[in-house]
């Protein structure tokens, strides 16, 4: 094959032209999305659907959900490099490389989504403390830089780049220092994923989105980040599963992916009931202070119903919750899939109702609920992350030592037979 | 600022005394009013009711000023604007916004209840020749930021500098917002809420202490006429309304069944402590 | 020697390197974030020395004082004036956007003249020739009577020249477009003699009953009355609507009689007959054949049939109405302007008279037009005599209408201040009625529908262009006359058409030109006005008179007592179709401005289409915001469906000012002209269209 | 054969001899990679410092030579010309009129700058389309009536010793921006020595923060 040298040793990869051909069609749709992209720069956000009630729309849901379930990176990291759970080393690095893949999303798509992207360094320069959209740039553009150092070792180790002493050492000598980053790391993320969650919460205005909470952080501040750690790890597995498929290969082996779901199980379980206590707390105290019911956040309208809050709480939350800390069911890799892609399902749920049904919930008693439809051009900046993100996981995948375990598990037939 | 909501017809001069005040642009088609920049809207309200019992009020909604829980200058949109595009003025209590700081991130048209900022969608666009009217004491956005109702503060900076010229205080006359003096059934009172000798003053009578039912409230008005919107959010807005029709007071706000009845009656703290 | 990769390597981070030390990557991203706060397409206002003057708005009858804000000489804003006798201080959306007429780029530059169906420019000579030429034409054929004149204003010295032109020329065809002032005048006319006008004291008044009046929706002076009923809350005074809407007016009412629609001239003469059944009157009314005929077609049981109030209801309101100390009933549905009868009319000021409110304060004052012109003796040749004492073709623009377009008439017509192609009712028989004149001579500003079908326009300049008397109109009970002034130096090469005028009249050369010997129009006002000159260009502002005048004029109800019929919706539908009058929607000649269109609720208009109110109750399978098909007999329009609550069952309100068709895009192609719907209902009597309706079908797209 | 095989096959024996750190050829290919460092980086690192300001600038002369000096000494203060209005509002640049209120359609003296100013200008009737060094945008509101007048501050403080030049210099304009360079500043840095060095928003601040205890409000000083 053309590019046997850079393919890790002894690792098998399908045929370099279908290889291309693979990248090419997803290559199509990343520039469609591109192409949205400087529609949206040049022409001005008129291109999207949004308006003055929705101010907030579809891209800082789609920001949200990947930084929530890019959280696998981070978690992921703390367990391995801090609390020394040696078994995630066998899917650290793709946690990684996923976390990488989701926070650069998440930064190109606040680069779309803001009107005056050259100025968007101002909120660096002038920033005002009180504001959670400034920690979050700054703990999300720290992370990133982490990330990119986390993920620098993995590329370095590429059979050709590794030949050079100077990255050979670079490489190892990152490795060992790993630690410290997984740290920094966990701390921004702990940060930023909390002040995402904190966006909404400090919204007094926003008798939906408030919500009390401990010295300056509101509590879904709090819940932001537990559900990150939760549901993160769900989305890592789930792409490894899908990754799996694609590749027709076992990657990861049973015990780390189920050691995985078991922590990802209990912290899902843990967090849900938090977040129903913090919902009843809200809707029963929070709100009738305010003078609504909750009925009011789910009724008179074409879309919002109660039907949101259980399927995100209990069909997303709860379910999958016991299905992956039971153990019977963790290990049967049929209920464990159906629990993680339910969990991932849920978390983006969650962001999708603290962004949208936010701002479509009427304030003012004369004011009327507002729905709102997505353009093609944010449905495209929408899908660009996901065409890259492809893009990316399949050449590191092809080139990179991604899978420690890739080799022992598949082994050619006749081996494992001698074993 | 006082609105009278009884006085007001809804002839709509206020919203064109604004835009035409602040260089506010327009479109060809306007007739979707989540597009349409007005920093002064007025809503239409309806009783609900049915010919010939039914009623309706017309609202104007400037930008709302709002002073922030307790009123200590943590406006709603203020305290989420990252880059400080947005702030208090704790000597006039208006609420600024820079529009060349601004980088359009919209968290504070999310933050605000009212409405009252706007985004600028498209480039503002005059037909040919018309940016003749444009008056330099406002600058014209650009695309991609937001905006909203002043108060004016240009005519207070107008007035103010003759003052020093003059070497003298403003005069309650000579700060005048742009609806206030266009309205033609003098429905709008604009002046010092808290200098005793402004008419606002007068009609609001804004109680100093907190509110005792809810602590979040200050300067809830001792007039039973007189209302804000939102206030149990504990916005704390600077514009107050003044009706005497009780379901129009009771629109301003949300209440739970038979809350109103319990509410209606309680005006400030002036019943606790005068 | 050999470039490796080291060597790439180093040349790339040597060149970071030499970058980032520089002070490029800084200033640049300084530079690039201003570059955007000052984006060459964003206009950039000049500013410099703040001064105001002082003028008149003279966009509708209202008559308000404006201050214009100027930024060297550059008008940036426009205010009420404070101070002054109609408004003081107050303002209208449509006066505050005066801006935007005078900047607008949708404005006639240039005079054109049509070619085939196309409009050339030409210069003001060639404009002047034109036409002086094609009048001379005519006036040769010996039958000058064929120059026609539509026009709206019929007060001020600009009226007057036209009416002197017309005059001069030898031609008595002169129509007013129906206006309040208009009509009332004719009221005045058949129950207390010729030229007078009706001003009704709403600022005194203690009880107004209003009959359909939009007092606060552009009825007569806007702001004066918004005004009036401001200070009627504080004055505790009444103010009861007669409608079979909520409109703005009736939600201020202290009470809503609901009639229905077109019985308000029936409720008018119930109460009438009330209070002379109860014997309330002062006089020898009682014996008079209109008592008899009260008495006998009048009685509350039939009126309850007609109108829909319960007998008992009217009653009480009768009983109320004479007992208050300064009642006054108002007259006019709507702005008052298109669409009455002077059945109604009559019968609102029948019963002022009867409960002796006529010239007294708080009531209706009947009044002698403002005489302070004195124009010199016209000078007309035998031509001239003979043409104008000929009969006038019609009694009414709208009967005009119904002639030119059965069998012609005129050889030439003159249209100023007005647009009969939009504004009247079934604008597509008035188009073919204009097609009918040989040659059309528009003074329009506004390409607007009749400018554009027009053969010569010659643009006017507008009101912050020009010199200009305005007298104050609109049932006002004062007569207040103030002075335009030019703000600006015309923004296009547009003319005063009292120049215009003039420079036509001396190119006729003969009598006409003697007639018009003033060197421009300024130097014939300050002529004409000469009276008050000096206060007027002083000041700004006269004040002819503000006090009820004395004595109590005679009135005469032989009109009403031959008990004329009311004018009947046509066709057939279960609705009925009224138009229906905004505050923030101009109409009549005026166009809206794009500040206006940019206010109105998206409850009146929504994208391109007209939203009508219809009351739920009767939307039978519609939904709100639908949209349906609007049938009525003159033809049908695509309207999008608008619940609410306050409008009788069964009627439909279409809002009036909307569906201009020409081209500006930022005021014109929205919603559908009301008037494309409804049929005129000439009322004999009158030559008023006295269709306040028509019968409509409504069925889902 | 590909590239990508092509640096496969050399790919080992460098790493080998890297590994050793010696042999000839290695130490040609370390030494050309550290010159063609040293090459680009003082290439660009030259170019950004001295022919970056130049191409960022434009260089615009004033329509003709104002002579501050003399005419300071003529009137004896800065007010007679940039006075305030009776609103209080500052009349910055005086326009013509206020010129012809000494100068009369003759030249006052031999110059040629007073030449043009009568044949180009006052002849014509013409505004002087004066640049103004100190122009700041649109977005911004500066009341010389409240730094002057009631805080007392000295023209100078902002607009340094211009009152007391007899020549224009020329005045420069960022290519970007729009902006008179003395906004920024003349260093390329924006590093300032005297208050008068950089109009920048920061400057405003800095002695707002100082004087007044507080930076300001946005609309103190933005409109």
């Amino acid at each position: 094959m053309l590019d046997d040298a850079l393919i890790p040793e002894g690792a098998k990869r399908c045929a370099f032209p279908i290889f291309i051909i693979g990248i090419i069609i997803v290559g199509a749709v990343l520039l469609w999305g591109v192409y949205a992209m400087f529609l949206c720069w040049f022409k001005g956000l008129n291109q999207t659907n949004m308006n003055d009630y929705y101010g907030f729309a579809l891209w800082i849901w789609a920001d949200l959900a990947v930084i929530a379930v890019g959280g696998g990176a981070f978690f992921t990291g703390l367990l391995k490099y801090i609390f020394k759970v040696d078994d995630l080393k066998n899917i650290i690095n793709f946690a990684v490389i996923i976390g990488f893949i989701c926070y650069s999303s998440a930064l190109l798509i606040l680069a779309i989504d803001i009107g005056q992207p050259l100025r968007g360094w101002f909120i660096f320069w002038h920033a005002n403390v009180h504001s959670m959209l400034t920690e979050v740039a700054y703990c999300l553009s720290c992370y990133f830089a982490v990330l990119t150092i986390e993920f620098i070792p993995n590329i370095l180790e590429n059979r050709q780049v590794n030949k050079v002493p100077f990255f050979h050492h670079l490489a190892h000598n990152m490795h060992e220092v790993m630690a410290v980053f997984a740290a920094t790391g966990a701390f921004l993320s702990f940060f930023h994923q909390g002040s995402l969650g904190g966006v909404a919460g400090v919204m007094f205005g926003r008798p939906f989105a408030y919500r009390e909470g401990l010295l300056i952080w509101p509590w879904t501040f709090f819940l932001f980040t537990w559900s990150a750690a939760a549901f993160g790890p769900c989305f890592t597995l789930m792409v490894t599963k899908i990754t799996e498929i694609i590749t027709g290969k076992k990657l990861v082996g049973d015990k780390t992916v189920n050691l995985l779901a078991k922590i990802s199980g209990w912290m899902i379980t843990t967090y849900i009931i938090a977040k129903i206590i913090d919902t009843v707390y809200w809707a029963f105290v929070t709100v009738p202070s305010m003078g609504f019911e909750l009925g009011h956040f789910y009724s008179n309208n074409g879309f919002y119903g109660y039907w949101i809050l259980i399927t995100e709480v209990i069909l997303c939350g709860v379910v999958p919750g016991l299905l992956l800390i039971n153990k019977s069911t963790r290990e049967n890799p049929t209920t464990r899939t159906i629990a993680i892609i339910l969990g991932v399902i849920g978390v983006c749920l969650n962001r999708w109702v603290m962004v949208l049904q936010i701002m479509a919930v009427p304030v003012m008693s004369f004011d009327s609920w507002a729905l709102y439809i997505p353009s093609w051009q944010e449905v495209a900046t929408t899908i660009l992350p996901v065409a890259y993100g492809i893009i990316l996981i399949a050449v590191a995948y092809r080139y990179l030592p991604v899978f420690p375990q890739e080799l022992e598990l598949n082994e050619p037939a006749d081996a494992a037979a001698q074993n | 600022m006082v609105i009278d909501l009884d006085k007001c017809t809804g002839c709509g001069a206020c919203m064109v005394s604004c835009m035409s005040e602040n260089n506010v642009p327009f479109k060809e088609d306007e007739s979707d009013k989540k597009l349409s920049i007005t920093w002064m809207r007025v809503y239409k309200l309806t009783n609900g009711k049915s010919f010939p019992e039914a009623e309706i009020v017309y609202l104007p909604r400037p930008c709302q000023h709002c002073g922030g829980i307790g009123d200590h200058g943590h406006s709603p949109c203020v305290s989420v604007c990252p880059a400080t595009a947005t702030d208090y003025g704790y000597d006039t209590g208006i609420v600024s916004q820079i529009y060349t700081r601004c980088f359009g991130c919209r968290y504070c048209m999310g933050a605000c209840p009212y409405h009252a900022r706007h985004f600028n969608w498209w480039d503002p666009k005059w037909p040919e020749g018309m940016e003749n009217y444009l008056s330099p004491n406002v600058s014209p956005r650009m695309r991609g930021v937001v905006e909203k109702c002043s108060f004016c503060y240009h005519r207070y900076q107008l007035a103010r500098e003759q003052a020093i010229v003059e070497d003298r205080e403003i005069e309650e006359k000579e700060y005048q917002t742009a609806c206030t003096t266009a309205c033609p059934a003098g429905a709008i009172v604009f002046g010092d809420l808290n200098n005793p000798a402004h008419k606002v003053h007068q009609i609001v009578k804004p109680d100093p202490h907190p509110d005792p039912m809810n602590h979040k409230v200050v300067g809830k008005s001792r007039n039973p006429k007189v209302f804000r919107l939102l206030e149990r959010l504990g916005t704390n807005p600077k514009v107050y309304y003044m009706s005497d029709r009780e379901w129009v007071r009771k629109a301003g706000d949300n209440y739970l069944k038979g809350e109103w009845e319990n509410v209606k009656t309680h005006h400030g703290a002036s019943s606790s402590h005068g | 020697m050999k470039i490796d990769r080291r060597s790439f390597l180093g040349l790339g981070l040597g060149a970071a390197a030499g970058v980032a030390l520089s002070p490029v990557g800084v200033k640049l991203t300084d530079d690039s974030s201003i570059w955007t706060q000052n984006w060459p397409w964003t206009p950039v206002p000049e500013d410099g020395k703040i001064t105001y003057d002082r003028s008149v708005c003279s966009l509708c009858p209202g008559a308000c004082g404006i201050s214009v804000k100027k930024i060297n000489g550059r008008p940036v804003k426009i205010e009420g004036l404070d101070d002054y006798p109609i408004n003081n201080g107050g303002a209208c959306p449509h006066g505050i956007s005066g801006l935007q007429y005078l900047y607008d780029p949708a404005r006639i530059k240039t005079p054109l003249k049509k070619n085939g169906n196309k409009f050339e420019k030409i210069s003001w000579d060639e404009a002047i020739s034109l036409v002086a030429q094609k009048l001379g034409e005519i006036r040769k054929s010996g039958t000058p009577e064929s120059l026609g004149l539509i026009t709206g204003a019929d007060s001020g010295s600009m009226a007057q020249l036209f009416e002197r032109f017309m005059d001069a020329f030898g031609s008595p065809n002169t129509y007013n477009m129906p206006s309040l002032e208009s009509n009332l005048a004719l009221t005045a006319a058949a129950l207390h003699g010729a030229d007078r006008n009706l001003g009704f004291d709403l600022d005194h008044s203690d009880f107004i009953l209003s009959f359909g009046a939009a007092i606060i929706e552009g009825w007569g002076s806007p702001v004066a009355c918004i005004q009036a009923n401001a200070s009627r809350r504080e004055r505790k005074a009444k103010l009861v609507q007669v409608d079979y809407r909520l409109s703005n007016t009736a939600n201020a009412a202290d009470k809503i009689i609901a009639v229905k629609p077109g019985t308000e001239a029936d409720l008018a003469l119930g109460i009438c007959a009330v209070l002379l059944a109860k014997n309330l009157i002062a006089g020898d009314v009682n014996t008079s054949a209109f008592a008899a005929m009260l008495a006998k077609e009048y009685t509350p049981e039939k009126v309850e049939a007609i109108t829909g109030v319960k007998a008992a209801d009217m009653e009480a309101l009768a009983m109320e109405f004479i007992k208050a100390k300064a009642p006054v009933a108002v007259p006019g549905k709507g702005r008052g302007d298109v669409g009455q009868s002077l059945r109604e009319f009559a019968a609102v000021q029948a019963l002022n008279a009867l409960a002796d409110r006529l010239n007294k304060k708080g009531g209706v004052f009947v009044m002698y037009p403002a005489d302070y012109l004195s124009f010199s003796e016209n000078v007309m040749d035998d031509a001239a005599k003979q043409g104008a004492s000929k009969a006038k073709l019609a009694g009414s623009v709208n009967e005009l209408v119904d002639k030119l377009e059965k069998d012609g008439g005129l050889s030439a017509l003159f249209i100023y201040n007005a647009n009969p192609c939009y504004a009247l009712n079934n604008p597509e028989k008035v188009k073919v009625a204009m097609d009918k004149v040989g040659f059309k001579v528009s003074f329009s500003s506004f390409m607007d529908e009749t400018a554009l079908r027009s053969d010569v326009v010659l643009p006017a300049s507008i009101f912050l262009e020009r010199l200009e008397d305005v007298v104050s109109g609109g049932g006002l009970a004062k007569t207040v006359v103030g002075l335009c002034r030019p703000m600006v130096k015309p923004i296009f090469d547009t003319k005063h058409p009292g120049d215009a005028l003039i420079l036509l009249a001396q190119a006729m050369g003969d009598s006409i030109a003697q007639s018009f010997s003033w060197n421009s129009y300024d130097a014939c006002l300050e002529q004409v006005t000469g009276k008050i000159w000096d206060t007027l260009s002083g000041d700004g502002y006269v004040v002819i008179d503000d006090k009820p005048p004395v004595g109590t004029p005679a009135t005469d109800f032989t009109f009403l007592a031959s008990a004329p019929k009311a004018a009947v919706p046509m066709g057939e539908g279960d609705y009925t179709l009224v138009p229906v009058d905004k505050m923030r929607l101009a109409v009549g000649s005026m166009i809206s401005s794009p500040f206006a269109v940019k206010i109105i609720s998206d409850k009146v208009l929504s994208g391109k289409y007209s939203v009508v109110e219809i009351n739920p109750a009767t939307a039978g399978i519609l939904k709100d915001g639908d949209i349906a098909v609007l049938k009525t007999a003159m033809g049908k329009a695509l309207v999008k469906i608008g619940f609410n609550e306050g409008i009788m069952p069964g009627v439909i309100g279409m809002p009036r000012g909307l569906g201009h068709a020409f081209n500006n895009p930022y005021v014109a192609g929205k919603g559908v002209n009301v008037n494309d719907l409804i049929g005129p209902v000439i009322e004999p009597g009158s030559g008023l269209d006295a269709a306040f309706g028509i019968k409509a079908t409504l069925s889902k797209a | 054969m590909s590239e990508l095989e092509n640096k496969a096959n050399d790919g080992p024996e460098d790493g080998a001899h890297h590994g050793t750190d010696n042999g000839p050829k290695d130490d040609k290919g370390l030494g050309l990679g550290v010159i063609f460092f040293m090459g680009a980086f003082l290439v660009c690192f030259l170019s950004g410092w001295l022919l970056f300001p130049k191409l960022l600038y434009s260089k615009k002369e004033q329509p003709f030579n104002f002579d501050h000096k003399l005419h300071a000494e003529e009137t004896g203060d800065c007010e007679t010309c940039h006075f305030f209005r009776e609103d209080g509002t500052f009349s910055g640049i005086p326009g013509l009129q206020a010129c012809m209120e000494c100068h009369t359609d003759e030249p006052m003296g031999e110059s040629e700058d007073e030449a043009v100013f009568v044949e180009e200008y006052v002849a014509k009737g013409k505004e002087v389309p004066w640049l103004i060094y100190a122009k700041q945008p649109d977005c911004v509101f500066f009341s010389h009536a409240a730094h002057t007048v009631a805080g007392g501050m000295d023209c100078k403080t902002c607009h340094g010793h211009i009152g007391e030049s007899s020549s224009s210099r020329p005045y420069e304009e960022n290519r970007i921006t729009g902006y008179s360079r003395d906004i920024w500043g003349k260093n390329i840095w924006g590093i300032k020595k005297n208050s008068w060095d950089r109009m920048k928003m920061d400057d405003c601040a800095e002695c707002h923060l100082e004087k007044m205890g507080h930076k300001g409000y946005c609309f103190q000083c933005h409109k």
